[in-house]
């Protein structure tokens, strides 16, 4: 269904460097009327600067854009880029503090009498827009109250409903679950039934290959190739990302049975958390990795949360057979729990600071004698995680917030495992991880466990949850049903969507 | 519609005498704290009834509102110490206007009707410190002048009259003109600069001893100036505000001579023209019962007070009140 | 006004798809009744005060002659540069040079009027004061502006360099000695400082106005909106197509000259311009709009509130004269006063202030 | 101390759209070199200054006689403040009251011992000067601490009613009387006024020994580093096992020795407690701070750079007066040229401050 002729928009050689890091080197693309074209490539490949430059907020050195053939807008004239493409980037854009309704309508506020804002009146339509994408959000909430998902769908309805025909989404699905990604994929189809145009970026390859026609592979911050998905099957689409043409390891594929009597590592006697989860009773071996999947308001993240001590809880828990104050981040690390938040952005790290002292953040205290941090023994420490985790970085020096999300992501990784604990919680480890990527973290996530550690995998992938040893899924707060390894797709997701009484 | 603006408050009631409002122009410095305490202890004995004191804390403002507040609290005459003599002009004319005589002490407002002035004049002050200095150093030399801060007025005329005295009477003397702001520190550093740059400094004039005096002796003493008068190396310093630390120094030879600033009279004769006005009485030019003199102004009248210096030879004078027991 | 101001308001009838999650339904009343509380937070205590100041004088202190004209009257120059500061502030900015243009400001204005300035056509004819004083803040703002939207320089230290310079140039301009008796010279100071409208003063009146056409603008008008945004998520503004630097940068003037405003109206009242007009009230001024509800950190406030803030401090100032608290101990109770405001305050709203 | 300067020189916004971050895959090298610069920024202005100054008096400015005595010893209780309030800014608050600390802790710890006091057993002995200034010091701290972390209030406005109410509580312990002629009172205080050591006087031994601490400790330790965690992102250093308010608090509780200290060693040095001793101070010690690349926004900046700050202001106090600039112009050009070294500052490191 995808046209032919002018293409929509058409960057051609399109260069962007950043001091001394050259983000893109050669951009090109080229996006035909009416298709969803894919954009892929590892992590710091030169996607979301792209995209920068398509939507007129980045300032390219080089090289053209042009929309439906006629040259892009002058930089400062925004209104001309809205009216061309809409877009949701990749880092959250919400103003906090203003109202959801606010916040999908900012600069464009429905006026009324003597042309004010009418605000009654950018509620009402707020909550027609959300209703139509059925996103259950008061739109006077402040955006800050917002789950993750929930802001994220906001967002994609508030850049949807300016009306531009070309729309950029970059990696809106990384933190989804996965009703919420069919809600969104299905809206995409609808609208490109209309004749809108879609750029879509993720890491999540089976996305790429269910929605879109065309994709593109950049690497190195080049162009690499663009064709049909039909023509790049899996293989041959990782093979261009990643530059070899090795193919993928799955992770976990070989993992060895836990044995019956393995020690357990970690257990939860009646856990709740008041008014969301419990109560939970369940046991990590060593050896084990167990998955949590369940909907968004199953309780399954709280409940990690609480166990990394982040949260007041009630219940018991024990890890290798020591009980762990609860509410006391310090009591679950010195316990042996290595904890991954879910949200990265949130905290998952501290980004002016370096690569080297997040990841040694949790340790610290073993840096060096008594209180001291030895920077020579903090870097070797980091270089160590680097090259195990394949963190792309200049070195242990550079501020993580300069790196991409994947990137970011490995290091929140090697924050977990610094502590050398003997359980991990990790809440959605591959998040905007890309392929290559995602293999390592849950390589290593794999490696980590195969001999004395255990894990409990919380994430709505089920990608991830193929690691897992047995995935337990949480409804309600409650633990509703077990799958052991070698699940079958369909079951485990009924019961995620379960019973009729997911939501909430 | 509009209109112009209106006296605001009670008028005063004919009622007795009625009682006074004064109000302390601040409480972080000796000298006014000395006046503050001065103040009860004369109302009582020049026997005029205290309705309210109030704190302006050197803002004009707050004084502007302190004396709304004891009109309305039913004060009849106000002593006050605006030391912003430009800006409390207008409500000075709106008091005439209601009939409430003020009294305006230590510092003269620019425009505005007054009852009577009791200062001594600032710019003797400015003078005699001159004198003493040109006279002490055989009219040459070079001589550091603490400023206080350049937005007070008693401060410029302190420093506009040393400077017009030793530009015309010793002119061969030296002046280096350091702005303090009223900070020790600050004029420590610049004396420090000053012994460093120029170690033939033979004098110096502080605008206030309450601020300058311990860290000026503080410098000296580290750097072995604090020398008898006899040595030559001895460095004289004119001090200004006559609180008692300033005559003890003086007794030790620290310091040469300080011009005494009378908080006591600023106190009792401020209280005493405030009980002559709710008299009824209208003053007149001419020598007082005080040993001082009222002159005339164009806004009122000023009863100009002597302000001595104090040097080795007077400084255990009965009469000076930083030897009283006030403090 | 509240609900506009803070954009927590949300619609008593259920618009919203059937069966959304408890969590982010929130239910709507409640939500409106704490939107409410925290712009009114500070009126239990300015009511305490109130009180406190009637048990004191109950003939007096409750007409409207006292509030007006030993209350109002007094913090109207502080309301101006209060309205200013919360402008600046919600933008994501810091403005500590407004308290130098408070003084600036009017001292060269009226210093080109009363004459001796040696530029060609000085003494200026008086009525020139008001446009020419606007126009110096206007112009302190558009220089902020520059170093802080151009040079991307720290907007605390840009102004407090300017707050140091143009305290220096004040005292070159005023030469130390007060310009004084300007009531007589200049009538718009005179009528600035002296004309009442039904009968309130002038000043109180501008106040009135500034602040109603704030609030409307703030709330109700796409660019006051965007102070929001911008102050909120500079990244996520522009790409909504807000010309960021712009909307710094005007703010930035429209507080130069609000704060000028405030400096004429100041020199009207007082009649003069001191060499030290405005100095140290910058402390005030953020003590008024941050307790009135305006954050530090950009995007949070509302005018109302900081509107509330100005009149607490008035009147703790007022009920401590009052009250005959000892000179030496005022100022250690207005900082008690203040600090328990501020608890009050934050038990009222139960929310962390930030 | 490299390395710590290294972590902290990011442009800070992770969260934006991808147009607003800047990026580094630099070489090691560079980034190097970058982080030195942002820490020698203020390197060229002090040069300037010395060579200016010493063209004034080319005998005399460049001797250690002079650079000591008249410049680095007046800087001294201005540096440890800078100190204080650079660890309280790398974790993330603000406190302004440490400026009245400078006054009151010395003003009551004098008080207690000079007699005046109805205490029982007052006078206390002489040397109880020192742990009683330093204890009101910490006092401070915490009270500030219980409302900033307790109560979750904001810290600007905490500390700034703090301030008001010392101030006004140092009035009423000094009674308006400067407690003078200390230094034959009081043998402390006449030590820590003129003692040297190795020809230094003991307040700068003072100063470079709580530096080269600080240095240590924000470089190389545990607690140093979690300072820049919680400064950049407190969630994230919870998440992380951090006790983020026990390390906040103890923040505060140290800064409040330090102006304890501070405060002290001014009044030794002026022999005197005056009522208003430290007032005005914290503007200059957060130009000092913030011209020296600690950011207001928490988790960024060096000790190192704060002290640069602190000796580029002292410089150009002392070569304005030593150039006899005039009085009325002092401050205008004191001002401009904080703002050229600033303009300054800004080429140098090639990044925006923030
Ligand atoms: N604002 C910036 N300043 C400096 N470097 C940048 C900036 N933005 C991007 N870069 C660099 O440019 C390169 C490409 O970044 P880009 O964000 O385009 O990658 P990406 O393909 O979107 O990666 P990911 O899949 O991780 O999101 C990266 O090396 C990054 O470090
Ligand atoms: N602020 C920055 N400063 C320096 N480099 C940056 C910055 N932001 C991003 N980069 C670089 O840009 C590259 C891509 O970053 P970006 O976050 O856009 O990646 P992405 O394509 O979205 O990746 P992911 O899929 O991991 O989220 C990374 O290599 C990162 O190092
Ligand atoms: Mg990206
Ligand atoms: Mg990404």
């Amino acid at each position: 269904m995808s046209g032919t002729g002018t293409p929509v928009v058409e960057a051609t050689g399109v260069v962007k460097r950043y001091g001394p890091t050259v983000a893109l080197a050669d951009g090109s693309l080229a996006v035909r009327p009416g298709e969803v074209h894919a954009l892929v490539g590892r992590n710091g490949a030169g996607k979301s600067t792209l995209v920068g430059v398509l939507t007129g907020l980045v300032e390219p050195d080089a090289g053209e854009v042009a929309f439906g053939g006629e040259p892009a807008p002058p930089t400062g004239d925004r209104a001309a880029w809205r009216a061309l493409v809409a877009c949701v980037y990749q880092h959250p854009s919400v103003v906090k503090d203003l109202s959801v309704a606010e916040n999908l309508f900012l600069n464009r506020q429905p006026r009324g009498r003597f042309g004010l804002v009418s605000h009654a009146r950018m509620r009402r339509e707020a909550a027609e827009l959300l209703e139509s994408w059925s996103v259950p959000v008061d739109p006077g909430l402040p955006a800050r109250e917002l789950t993750v998902e929930q802001r994220q769908l906001v967002e994609i309805a508030g850049a949807l409903s300016l009306g531009a025909r070309f729309v950029i989404l970059d990696e809106p699905t990384a933190q989804l679950e996965s009703r919420a990604v069919q809600r969104l994929f299905g809206r995409v189809r609808a609208l490109r039934e209309q004749g809108v145009t879609f750029l879509f970026i993720s890491h999540h390859l089976p996305e790429v290959y269910e929605l879109c026609e065309r994709v593109t592979v950049f690497r190195d911050a080049r162009h690499v190739v663009t064709d049909t998905v039909a023509a790049l099957d899996r293989e041959r689409l990782v093979a261009a990302m990643v530059g070899e043409a090795r193919g993928l390891v799955r992770a976990g594929a070989d993992r060895p049975p836990v044995p019956d009597d393995a020690e357990p590592v970690l257990e939860l006697t009646g856990v709740g958390v008041p008014g969301v989860v419990g109560p939970v009773d369940l046991v990590v071996r060593r050896g084990e990795v167990v998955g949590v999947a369940g909907s968004a308001a199953g309780g399954k993240r709280q409940l990690a949360e609480a166990l990394a001590g982040l949260r007041p809880r009630t219940g018991r828990v024990a890890v290798a057979g020591r009980v762990v104050r609860p509410g006391s981040v310090r009591a679950a690390l010195d316990a042996g729990l290595g904890y991954l938040p879910g949200d990265r952005d949130v905290d998952g790290f501290v980004s002016g600071l370096s690569v080297a002292e997040n990841a040694t953040m949790t340790i610290a205290h073993r840096l060096g004698p008594g209180q001291l941090v030895l920077p020579a023994r903090r870097d070797a420490e980091a270089r160590r995680v680097i090259a195990e985790l394949d963190v792309r970085t200049t070195g242990p020096h550079q501020p993580v917030g300069e790196l991409s999300g994947g990137n970011a992501q490995k290091v929140a990784m090697a924050r977990a495992l610094a502590g050398d604990p003997e359980v991990l919680v990790l809440v959605q480890p591959t998040a905007g991880v890309d392929v290559r990527a995602k293999e390592s973290l849950l390589g290593a996530v794999d490696a980590q466990t195969r001999r004395r550690r255990g894990a409990l995998l919380v994430s709505d992938e089920l990608e991830d949850l193929r690691v897992c040893d047995r995935v337990v899924v949480l409804v309600g707060g409650r633990v509703v049903a077990e799958h052991p390894r070698g699940w079958d797709e369909g079951g485990l997701v009924a019961r995620i969507e379960g019973i009729g009484e997911d939501h909430d | 519609g509009c209109s112009k603006d209106a006296p605001t408050g009670t008028p005063p009631a004919g009622s007795g005498p009625g009682g006074v409002g004064v109000d302390l122009p601040r409480a972080d410095s000796d000298f006014w704290n000395a006046y503050a305490r001065y103040v009860p202890e004369k109302a009582a004995e020049a026997g005029v009834e205290l309705v309210s004191t109030t704190n302006s804390q050197n803002n004009v403002q707050t004084l502007i509102s302190n004396v709304d507040s004891m009109v309305t609290q039913g004060a009849r005459a106000i002593v006050m110490a605006p030391q912003d003599t430009g800006a409390i002009g207008p409500k000075l004319d709106e008091l005439a206007g209601r009939g409430i005589p003020v009294i305006s002490v230590d510092t003269r407002p620019d425009t505005g009707q007054v009852y009577m002035v009791v200062r001594a004049d600032n710019r003797a002050y400015g003078t005699r410190a001159c004198e003493f200095l040109g006279e002490e150093l055989g009219g040459r030399g070079k001589v550091v002048e603490f400023q206080g801060s350049l937005s007070s007025v008693n401060g410029r005329d302190r420093s506009e009259a040393f400077k017009e005295c030793m530009g015309t009477r010793f002119p061969d003397i030296t002046v280096f003109e350091e702005p303090t702001d009223w900070e020790g520190g600050r004029a420590q550093a610049a004396l420090e600069t000053r012994l460093a740059t120029d170690p033939d400094l033979k004098g110096v004039y502080m605008q206030a001893g309450g601020v300058f005096l311990d860290p000026t002796l503080q410098v000296l003493k580290q750097r072995g100036l604090l020398v008898p008068p006899t040595d030559p190396r001895h460095i004289v310093i004119v001090s200004n505000d006559g609180i008692p630390q300033e005559l003890d120094a003086i007794r030790k030879g620290e310091i040469d001579a300080t011009v005494s600033q009378p908080a006591d009279d600023y106190a009792g004769i401020g209280l005493h023209w405030a009980r002559r006005a709710l008299a009824g009485e209208r003053p007149a030019p001419g020598p007082t019962d005080h040993g001082s003199t009222v002159v005339e102004l164009p806004n009122g009248f000023e009863d100009q007070l002597p302000a001595p210096l104090v040097t080795r030879d007077n400084v255990d004078d009965p009469a000076l009140w930083g030897n009283g027991s006030g403090s | 006004m509240t609900s506009a101001a803070t954009g927590t308001d949300a619609p008593g009838d259920g618009t919203g798809p059937p069966g959304g999650s408890p969590a982010g339904r929130a239910r709507p009343a409640n939500r409106l009744r704490l939107a409410r509380l925290r712009d009114l937070a500070l009126v239990p205590p300015i009511v305490a005060l109130l009180v406190y100041g009637w048990t004191l004088k109950p003939d007096l202190f409750l007409t409207k002659a006292y509030l007006v004209d030993t209350v109002l009257k007094y913090q109207t120059e502080l309301a101006l540069v209060v309205l200013a500061e919360a402008l600046v502030l919600i933008v994501g900015k810091f403005d500590l040079s407004l308290e130098s243009v408070v003084g600036i400001a009017p001292a060269i204005a009226v210093f080109l009027v009363v004459g001796g300035a040696d530029l060609p056509g000085t003494p200026w004819p008086t009525w020139t004061v008001l446009p020419v004083a606007l126009l110096i803040g206007g112009l302190v703002g558009l220089f902020n502006g520059l170093l802080i939207v151009r040079f991307t320089l720290s907007a605390f230290i840009v102004t407090l360099a300017v707050l140091i310079a143009l305290r220096g140039l004040q005292l070159a301009v005023v030469g130390g000695a007060t310009m004084s008796n300007l009531a007589n010279r200049v009538p718009v100071i005179d009528h600035l400082g002296s004309l009442r409208f039904l009968t309130l003063p002038i000043s109180v009146w501008v106040v009135v106005v500034c602040f109603g056409v704030g609030i409307v603008v703030l709330g109700y008008t796409r660019v006051g909106r965007s102070l929001y945004a911008v102050g909120g998520n500079p990244a996520a503004a522009r790409a909504a197509g807000i010309r960021v630097e712009r909307v710094v940068w005007v703010t930035l003037v429209v507080a130069g000259v609000l704060a000028a405003f405030a400096g004429l109206m100041l020199s009207a009242r007082l009649g003069s311009v001191a060499a030290n007009q405005g100095d140290g009230m910058i402390f005030t001024v953020f003590a008024a709009a941050v307790i009135g509800g305006i954050s530090l950190d950009g995007g949070k406030g509302t005018l109302f509130g900081a509107l509330t803030g100005v009149v607490l401090l008035g009147l703790i100032q007022n009920v401590l004269t009052l009250a005959q608290v000892r000179a030496d101990q005022i100022q250690a109770v207005n900082g008690l006063v203040i600090l328990v405001a501020l608890v009050l305050a934050r038990l009222t709203s139960g929310k962390a202030q930030d």
